[in-house]
């Protein structure tokens, strides 16, 4: 199976995949969509092993688009990502298959087969683009489908407010990446990768080059002056999309900015590193802070996709860092460690929004305080969850530990960088690194808690039943590949290793593998066995218990009351909620949050000391998010509002602007020259 | 000569058809359809002469002359006017307009076609002037077809203005003939662009500059160049959709086109700097008026004036960048005029159907008409210039043009506009389609054939948008060359 | 033999600047009418004057033709509409007369100061002429822009197609035949359109104050 | 091989001594209020008197209720594996260095805070909230108590930090490591629940946060979580022992090496409990909104220690 069929096979069955959405409706259509989808992101992991190891990048050119041409290169690094993109389009699609049956009679369902095939469809050609059109064709592509996906609940309030803050968003992004692309070309007409990785640029433009770099690809990833559109968008949307916009689409925005700082722009300046690292750690903080005080489930998920962003932006950015100074051990570790969060955000994130779009389709509601107790009526779900939540909470057996170790390493290398004050951003982003995570698991407790454990507080959670085993197939294959991805770390960093090697600059072996267990890191920091550990762990997991039995202990059970200081009921009422879970962080980080509080009592009509009902309300309104968003929709609608004055109406008026123009380029041209 | 009979005969003949047959019957709409093809066919074998690179002309002292150039847009028109033919007033039983509304459309509304075809075919600048001057009638005469207090106001200010603005194009006629003559002389053939090129060289820069001004702000108006462009809101918001689909997709075209015509002359003249930075700086204040006012827009049918003349800023941006700049700028024109007259025929059909051109009246598109919901959203896109259609692909080319041109700035100035013009239609856009049908809105697609030519429209521009066929690609190059002299 | 020629032209086409500013000056529809027709009337004898002296017998024909159609087919057409709208008198313009008459004057000085290269590169005796007709223009062009009736825009622009046709005769000594025609043909249908929509506004609004027009907004 | 079995015995070593460790700061905080006190091997009666007892398990009770206390016991045990108690260069050094360590304890007290919330019971929920609080505002004084470490010994491997110490004893006493210590001393108290963040001793709501959570547990699960809890005591004060003052740790494989080696980890337990007693005795409870404020002077000490050892190096 040479690449150029399994390339054929993937674009094809996308398509008619997407084709059988539109054609075929009901049960069969969702099918096709989903067996389509499935085969051709198969077919994309095999491209994708195939091609990782591959000397040379096999390439695909034909005379599609008209000003430049439509070619493909699947390089180490675009092989990673198409690796990512088919097992999460795989889980997706297949968990689809179960998901959309809801969807039945209100919306159209033709409308999201055929779209979740193209946005599969064109984020594996984006990868694969080989030039400057074909990237953005690619690009405008996956942003349409996935913004007509989000729409699909278009009479739910908020659907949307929040697609138009996603498309907007997505298409300023999409304006800066031409800004870039055309000047990285710098001339050359078929603006193609290979000759912007010859061209030769001024600093100045490079550097220009960079920001727009940033600006396109950070808005996309969804870091954090730039994110407002993910906690609004990927709630609203089907939770498979969601799961695949979380998993895959934003990571697109990895990917571009790799290929343009690493592979096109060959490295630069040191703070350009600094920058990534200082966004990467502000996203990652200001990310899980907000993912703390949420009760919506799919936007605490959300806000998580902000935080793991901002995780491998510090890997990124320190892997920038290390190769302006020249440290390409370092460099090559930092960059491998930011890729493999990457794939493993892509697998957790995609299970946790899948686990959540089960209990929004068992219970029809997002809001955790509605619901609890799931645990019994969805065990098979809850634990699904359950994985997931101690993947990204970088629990050690699982894959969340093994990528934060790594990013952990290469931050502690940071040592090696000769200046001092340089050096002293490392231990800081170590600092922020950490609290994230400790904040994480905390939010992760609050998460799995709430929602599965202790008693259902909703008569809708009461209700609640298993969800179809599409379902529950699209989660288990995710959560495998969390399980194999936590157990093999010595496996997949050196594939990483080698898809990053046709990228200058980056060599092949510098990340030595002995043939035992342990992933060594040589000459730098850590050694760290992620198979003996989950070993280890199982061991003493089924020793404990034995040998309890054998030493004699009291092997009786019996089952009561949860202790409630003597009171005889325990009402659902009486457990903790998700928000007086967050309370003490809330008063802790308070000047954050600066959140908003009124109280409004209305008194017994007859005294002031008897009260009929007090209610009160407090809500978080990200303060940035006012000033930076709520000043650039002032600034335009104001001078909109001004331009609007233009056409008032009265004729003279416009006769004026006519003269005026006149006057004014005749004394122009009379005394240009 | 045959050519220039078939290209020009067929629409008046039909305005003599609609003309005599006074009691308005159907068989005139059906007749002037067929008639259109005709011109349709004459334009494609115009384009073929062109491919082959003859250039065709009439009549002993060249009367009618058609280059690169003008077969574009003499494409471009007969286009357009076929599609008028077919889906305006007056081949359906309940459109909305009686005999006497159609009959008279059918008269003017042929008239302006061939008007705009003598126009874009005249070599004598005179001509052209006069000709533009006769759209400028035949289409006022349109635009109160419903007499209401809005559509007189628009017709008034349209005829104004527009008059006002070809008056001066006729002043800046007589300055270039003046300087014309004060090189050679006076003979008959003075005016024409040939004889005029050959002398271009050595016309006086004052006073060729001087002219110029008074061709841009006055072919400007009709172009919808700001700060002329105030009448074409309202005149689109007016005026029969058949009527403005031709008038935003080709009239601005063709008044775009006179005023190449003269920047060739004076580019020969004085050199290209002077046309540029006035081109760049008009182009410039029209996306910026354009891109503005669409953020706060209420009425569907303004929104698209505004996007027209917001496209039209931008091939006249084009048209400064250099010889790749034009070929963008003509690539976007022909793009522009097949979208946007596309999108003015179906917000024709939404009115006919909503009886209200306010963007919040209009809920639940997609839900009471699917078909003409589905193209006016993907149409909407294109228009925007989203990838998969030709606009992209033309503004994309227009970019690379400025970025290697050396104005990365303002290439940057004009993507953010876009950008702004881009969020605030897809937001009216969404108000639009979604949301619960309007209460007491009949759902369906009653008169659905008109559809058809719609969604052929609609594959040209995803056609335009994957390929560049190589004829066009053959055309747009000795525009090029036409233009680059 | 040039020298009374040149005098004669630079006389006419001063007169008919002159009948121009009358618009500015007076308040009756009916003086501007009289005024435009006179303004025609000298245009046409400027005409006659430039083909005589030129021995261009084609001129002769635009003479008759504009004395024809701008001396008596408008101004009559003029006087029909203005007897059917007897009440509407320019009361206020936006601009009132003293400081329109100022803004004249800057204006034709502004039309000496462009024209200046035109005289310095025309060789043709009219040439001095020139000046006034730009200054015509630019004053029809103020006048359309600060009057309120529209039969007043109406004349106002008629005026600026007279400034023109006055600039063409002098610079060129007219321009081809049979583009004059195709212009005069043009003139005669632009006003005969305006005149309908005059008579259409009357109807809907019951005046023809184009302030009142100004529904049509952003 | 032999490495081997000194790794297992210094496990079950270390298993064994922590009840008595807790016993032993039990015992001295009586003396020093003046009371007698209960003898140091009370704790270990307490485990024999639960693994007797019959477990009651409440009705809301998931599996993972019942799940938690062995996933608890068994990453503290997986910990003991890897922490250098006796001696340095053992086979499962290689396993795992302090980042996971710091990450398995962090295993740990996520399965403790779920099973506080499984019951619903809101002690259960209190006791999580506050204990995945504090867990998660002492990760950033760790990590950098460890980056001053590794900065110092060049890797975070547990066993490469103590051979280096020892072969250079002059970084002992270097600012850095001293700093080191005291951050890493305060996050102790946080981790264990010592006093100034959270009070062993008492089943008071307002003022227990680990208490709260095993509230529900009874019989064998109470004790297998109790004698977690007092490993992980013993772990911290191991790693606050051996990191920072190396000496007496066995380095040869020979029985008087590691007979001096067990010798000197009682003396440094002695003392280091003898510490915790009397600051225990000392100074009241903190308010749970003024804990941040402690661990963000551990934060500042660890800061500090970092800059340090970058200047000095």
């Amino acid at each position: 199976m040479t690449p150029e069929h399994l390339l054929l096979a993937v674009v094809f069955s996308y398509g008619t995949g997407a084709l059988a959405a539109i054609v075929v409706g009901g049960a069969v259509g969702r099918g096709l969509v989903a067996g389509c989808a499935l085969l051709a992101a198969l077919s994309g992991v095999m491209l994708g092993v195939i091609c990782l190891g591959a000397e040379h990048a096999p390439t695909v050119s034909a005379p599609f688009l008209p000003l430049t041409s439509f070619s493909l290169r699947i390089d180490g690094l675009s092989a990673f990502f198409l690796i990512l993109i088919g097992i999460v389009g795989a889980a997706v699609s297949v968990y689809g298959f179960g998901y959309s049956a809801a969807y039945e009679g209100r919306y159209s369902l033709r409308l999201l087969g055929a779209m979740l095939n193209i946005l599969l469809l064109s984020l594996s050609v984006q990868v694969m683009a080989d030039n400057a059109l074909t990237f953005l064709v690619a690009w405008e592509a996956m942003s349409l489908s996935a913004y007509l996906m989000v729409l699909t609940e278009h009479d739910r309030p908020g659907t949307l407010r929040a697609a138009h803050w996603y498309i907007a968003i997505t298409h300023a992004s999409f304006a800066a990446l031409v800004g870039m692309f055309l000047l990285l070309s710098a001339g050359d007409l078929t603006t193609s990768f290979s000759a912007m990785r010859s061209a030769l640029l001024t600093p100045g433009v490079r550097n220009a080059a960079f920001v727009l770099a940033l600006l396109g690809f950070g808005a996309k990833a969804g870091i954090v002056p730039l994110h407002v559109w993910l906690p609004m968008a990927h709630p609203v949307a089907p939770s498979h999309v969601s799961a695949l916009m979380s998993g895959v689409v934003i990571k697109m925005g990895i990917y571009g900015l790799v290929r343009v700082t690493i592979d096109l722009l060959v490295g630069g300046p040191s703070w350009w590193g600094g920058l990534v690292l200082g966004i990467g750690t502000v996203s990652a903080l200001l990310g899980v802070l907000y993912a703390l005080m949420e009760h919506d489930l799919k936007r605490l998920l959300a806000f998580h996709s902000v935080e793991n962003i901002g995780i491998i932006f510090i890997g990124l950015g320190a892997g920038l860092l290390f190769q302006s100074y020249g440290l390409m051990t370092l460099a090559t570790l930092s960059v491998v460690g930011g890729l493999y969060h990457t794939l493993n955000h892509a697998c957790f994130k995609g299970l946790l929004f899948l686990g959540a779009g089960s209990v929004l389709h068992a219970t029809g509601t997002r809001n955790m305080e509605e619901l609890g107790g799931l645990v019994k009526r969805m065990p098979r779900t809850a634990f699904f969850f359950l994985v997931g939540a101690c993947a990204i909470s970088a629990l050690p057996p699982l894959n969340g530990f093994a990528s934060e170790w790594l990013v952990f390493q290469a931050l502690l290398g940071g040592s090696a960088i000769p200046q001092a004050e340089v050096a002293l951003i490392m231990p800081i982003a170590v600092a922020m690194l950490a609290l994230t995570s400790g904040l994480a698991a905390a939010c992760f407790v609050k998460a799995f808690g709430i929602t599965f454990l202790a008693i259902p507080r909703t008569p809708v959670a009461e209700r609640a039943h298993e969800s179809p085993v599409s379902m529950q197939a699209g989660m288990l294959t995710l959560a495998v590949a969390c399980v194999a991805l936590g157990l093999a770390p010595f496996v997949i960093v050196p594939l990483l290793e080698s898809s990053l090697a046709g990228l200058n600059g980056f060599t092949a072996t510098t990340v030595v593998f002995t043939p035992a267990l342990p992933l060594q890191v040589p000459g730098t920091f850590g050694q760290m066995s992620a198979p003996l550990l989950a070993v280890g762990l199982a061991v003493l997991l089924t020793l404990v218990p034995l040998a309890l039995r054998i030493l004699g202990a009291d092997q009786r059970l019996r089952v009561g009351d949860t202790w409630g200081c003597g009171r005889i009921g325990q009402t659902p009422r009486m457990q903790y909620t998700a928000t007086a879970f967050a309370e003490p962080l809330r008063r802790i980080f308070a000047e954050l949050y600066r959140p908003t509080r009124d109280l409004s009592i209305d008194f017994h009509p007859a005294s002031k000391y008897f009260v009929q009902s007090i209610e009160y309300r407090s809500e978080i309104h990200p303060w940035f998010e006012r000033v930076l968003y709520g000043g650039l929709v002032l600034v335009i609608r104001t001078t909109a509002r001004w331009v609007r004055r233009l056409q008032g109406g009265s004729l003279h008026l416009y006769l004026l602007y006519m003269a005026l123009a006149f006057l004014v380029l005749l004394t122009v041209a009379r005394w240009w020259r | 000569m045959g050519t220039f009979a078939v290209l020009l005969g067929p629409p008046l003949l039909a305005a003599l058809l609609a003309g005599v047959v006074n009691p308005y019957r159907r068989f005139v709409g059906w007749a002037n359809g067929l008639l259109s093809l005709l011109s349709v066919a004459a334009a494609v074998t115009l384009w073929r002469h062109v491919v082959a690179g003859q250039v065709l002309t009439s009549g002993s002292r060249e009367f009618l002359r058609a280059d690169a150039l003008s077969t574009l847009l003499t494409l471009c028109v007969s286009v357009v006017a076929a599609l008028a033919a077919w889906l305006g007033p007056g081949m359906g039983d309940d459109d909305g307009y009686d005999g006497a509304q159609a009959r008279r459309f059918r008269i003017f509304g042929n008239l302006f076609a061939v008007t705009m075809l003598f126009a874009v075919t005249s070599n004598n600048l005179g001509f052209m002037w006069i000709a533009i001057e006769a759209t400028t009638i035949t289409s006022a005469m349109l635009i109160p077809l419903h007499v209401t207090k809005a559509s007189v106001e628009a017709s008034w200010k349209y005829i104004l203005i527009g008059s006002i603005g070809i008056a001066l194009a006729f002043g800046g006629t007589v300055l270039g003939y003046f300087d014309f003559v004060n090189l050679v002389g006076r003979h008959d053939e003075a005016l024409n662009w040939t004889t005029l090129m050959a002398s271009a060289p050595h016309l006086h820069p004052q006073v060729i500059q001087l002219a110029f001004i008074f061709i841009l702000i006055g072919y400007g108006t009709k172009a919808g160049l700001a700060p002329m462009h105030t009448w074409l809101p309202d005149a689109h918001s007016e005026a029969p959709a058949a009527l403005s689909a031709m008038m935003s997709g080709v009239l601005l075209a063709v008044a775009l086109y006179a005023v190449i015509r003269w920047k060739i002359v004076v580019d020969a003249a004085i050199g290209t700097e002077f046309t540029n930075h006035l081109l760049i700086g008009m182009g410039l204040l029209s996306l910026i008026v354009a891109g503005f006012s669409l953020v706060i827009q209420r009425n569907y049918k303004r929104m698209l004036a505004y996007s027209s003349v917001e496209h039209t800023g931008l091939m006249c941006v084009g048209l400064a960048l250099g010889p790749l700049g034009t070929f963008a700028s003509m690539l976007h024109l022909l793009n522009h005029t097949v979208a946007k007259s596309m999108m003015f025929f179906l917000a024709g059909r939404v009115l006919h159907r909503y009886r209200t051109t306010e963007i919040a009246a209009v809920s639940g598109l997609l839900a009471t008409m699917p078909w003409t919901g589905g193209l006016f959203a993907v149409g909407m896109l294109a228009v925007m210039g989203l990838p998969p259609f030709g606009l992209f692909m033309s503004e994309f080319a227009l970019f690379r043009a400025g970025f290697v041109a050396g104005r990365p700035w303002l290439m940057g100035l004009v993507l953010a506009l876009l950008t702004v013009a881009f969020v605030s239609i897809i937001g009216h856009l969404n108000r639009m389609l979604y949301g619960a049908s309007a209460g007491g809105v009949p759902v369906g697609e009653r008169p659905a054939w008109p559809l058809l030519p719609l969604g052929v429209c609609l594959t040209t521009l995803v056609v335009l948008g994957i390929t560049l066929p190589t004829p066009l690609q053959t055309l747009l190059d000795r525009i090029v060359e036409v233009i680059g002299q | 033999m040039d020298g009374m020629f040149s005098q004669l032209s630079v006389l006419g086409s001063s007169l008919v600047l002159i009948f121009g500013l009358i618009l500015l000056w007076r308040r009756g529809v009916t003086a501007y009418i009289a005024a435009f027709r006179w303004q025609s009337i000298v245009l046409a004898l400027v005409t006659a004057i430039v083909a005589y002296f030129a021995a261009d017998h084609e001129l002769y024909w635009v003479a008759g033709a504009l004395l024809l159609l701008k001396g008596v087919v408008i101004p009559g057409l003029l006087k029909r509409m203005e007897r059917r709208f007897p009440a509407e008198r320019e009361l206020d313009p936006y601009v009132n007369t003293a400081t329109s008459l100022v803004v004249a004057g800057l204006l034709v000085l502004f039309g000496y100061a462009i024209t200046r290269p035109l005289v310095a590169l025309s060789q043709l005796p009219t040439r001095a002429g020139m000046p006034l007709a730009m200054g015509l223009v630019l004053v029809s062009l103020f006048v359309v822009i600060s009057r309120k009736k529209a039969l007043t825009q109406v004349v106002g622009f008629l005026m600026l197609e007279n400034g023109l046709a006055l600039l063409a005769i002098l610079g060129t000594y007219g321009i081809p035949l049979i583009v004059e025609l195709g212009v005069f043909l043009d003139v005669l249908m632009g006003f005969l359109v305006m005149q309908i929509f005059i008579y259409q506004i009357h109807e809907t609004f019951e005046s023809i104050d184009v302030e009142q027009l100004n529904h049509l907004r952003h | 091989m032999r490495a081997y079995v000194l790794q297992v015995t210094q496990a079950t070593l270390a298993l064994l001594l922590a009840p008595g460790l807790v016993g032993l700061i039990r015992w001295m905080k009586a003396r020093l209020q003046n009371r007698r006190g209960a003898p140091m091997w009370q704790p270990y009666a307490e485990l024999r008197k639960l693994f007797q007892k019959e477990v009651i398990v409440s009705s809301n009770a998931s599996w993972v209720f019942r799940a938690a206390p062995f996933l608890v016991f068994s990453s503290t045990v997986a910990v003991t594996l890897l922490v250098p108690i006796l001696a340095v260069p053992l086979p499962f050094d290689r396993v795992g260095d302090l980042l996971v360590v710091v990450y398995l304890l962090l295993l740990g007290t996520f399965f403790l805070a779920l099973a506080g919330l499984d019951v619903g019971s809101p002690f259960g929920g209190m006791g999580a909230s506050r204990e995945m609080t504090v867990a998660a505002l002492a990760e950033p004084a760790i990590a950098l108590a460890i980056f001053a470490l590794a900065l110092s010994a060049g890797s975070t491997n547990l066993g490469q930090i103590v051979a280096r110490t020892l072969a250079h004893p002059g970084t002992a006493l270097s600012p850095g490591h001293l700093l080191a210590f005291g951050a890493l001393f305060v996050v102790t108290l946080a981790e264990t629940g010592r006093l100034p963040i959270d009070n062993p001793a008492t089943h008071l709501e307002l003022t227990m946060i680990h208490e709260a959570m095993v509230l529900e547990y009874s019989g064998r699960y109470l004790a297998l979580i109790e004698w977690a809890a007092a490993t992980k005591l013993l772990i911290f004060f191991s790693l606050l022992g051996n990191l920072f003052i190396p000496w007496g740790v066995a380095v040869a494989l020979t029985p008087a090496t590691v007979a001096i080696a067990v010798f000197s980890l009682l003396a440094k337990f002695i003392v280091l409990a003898g510490t915790v007693a009397v600051l225990e005795t000392r100074i009241a409870k903190l308010r749970l909104f003024r804990v941040p404020e402690l661990l963000s002077v551990s934060f500042l000490l660890g800061l500090l220690a970092v800059t340090s050892s970058f200047l000095l190096r």
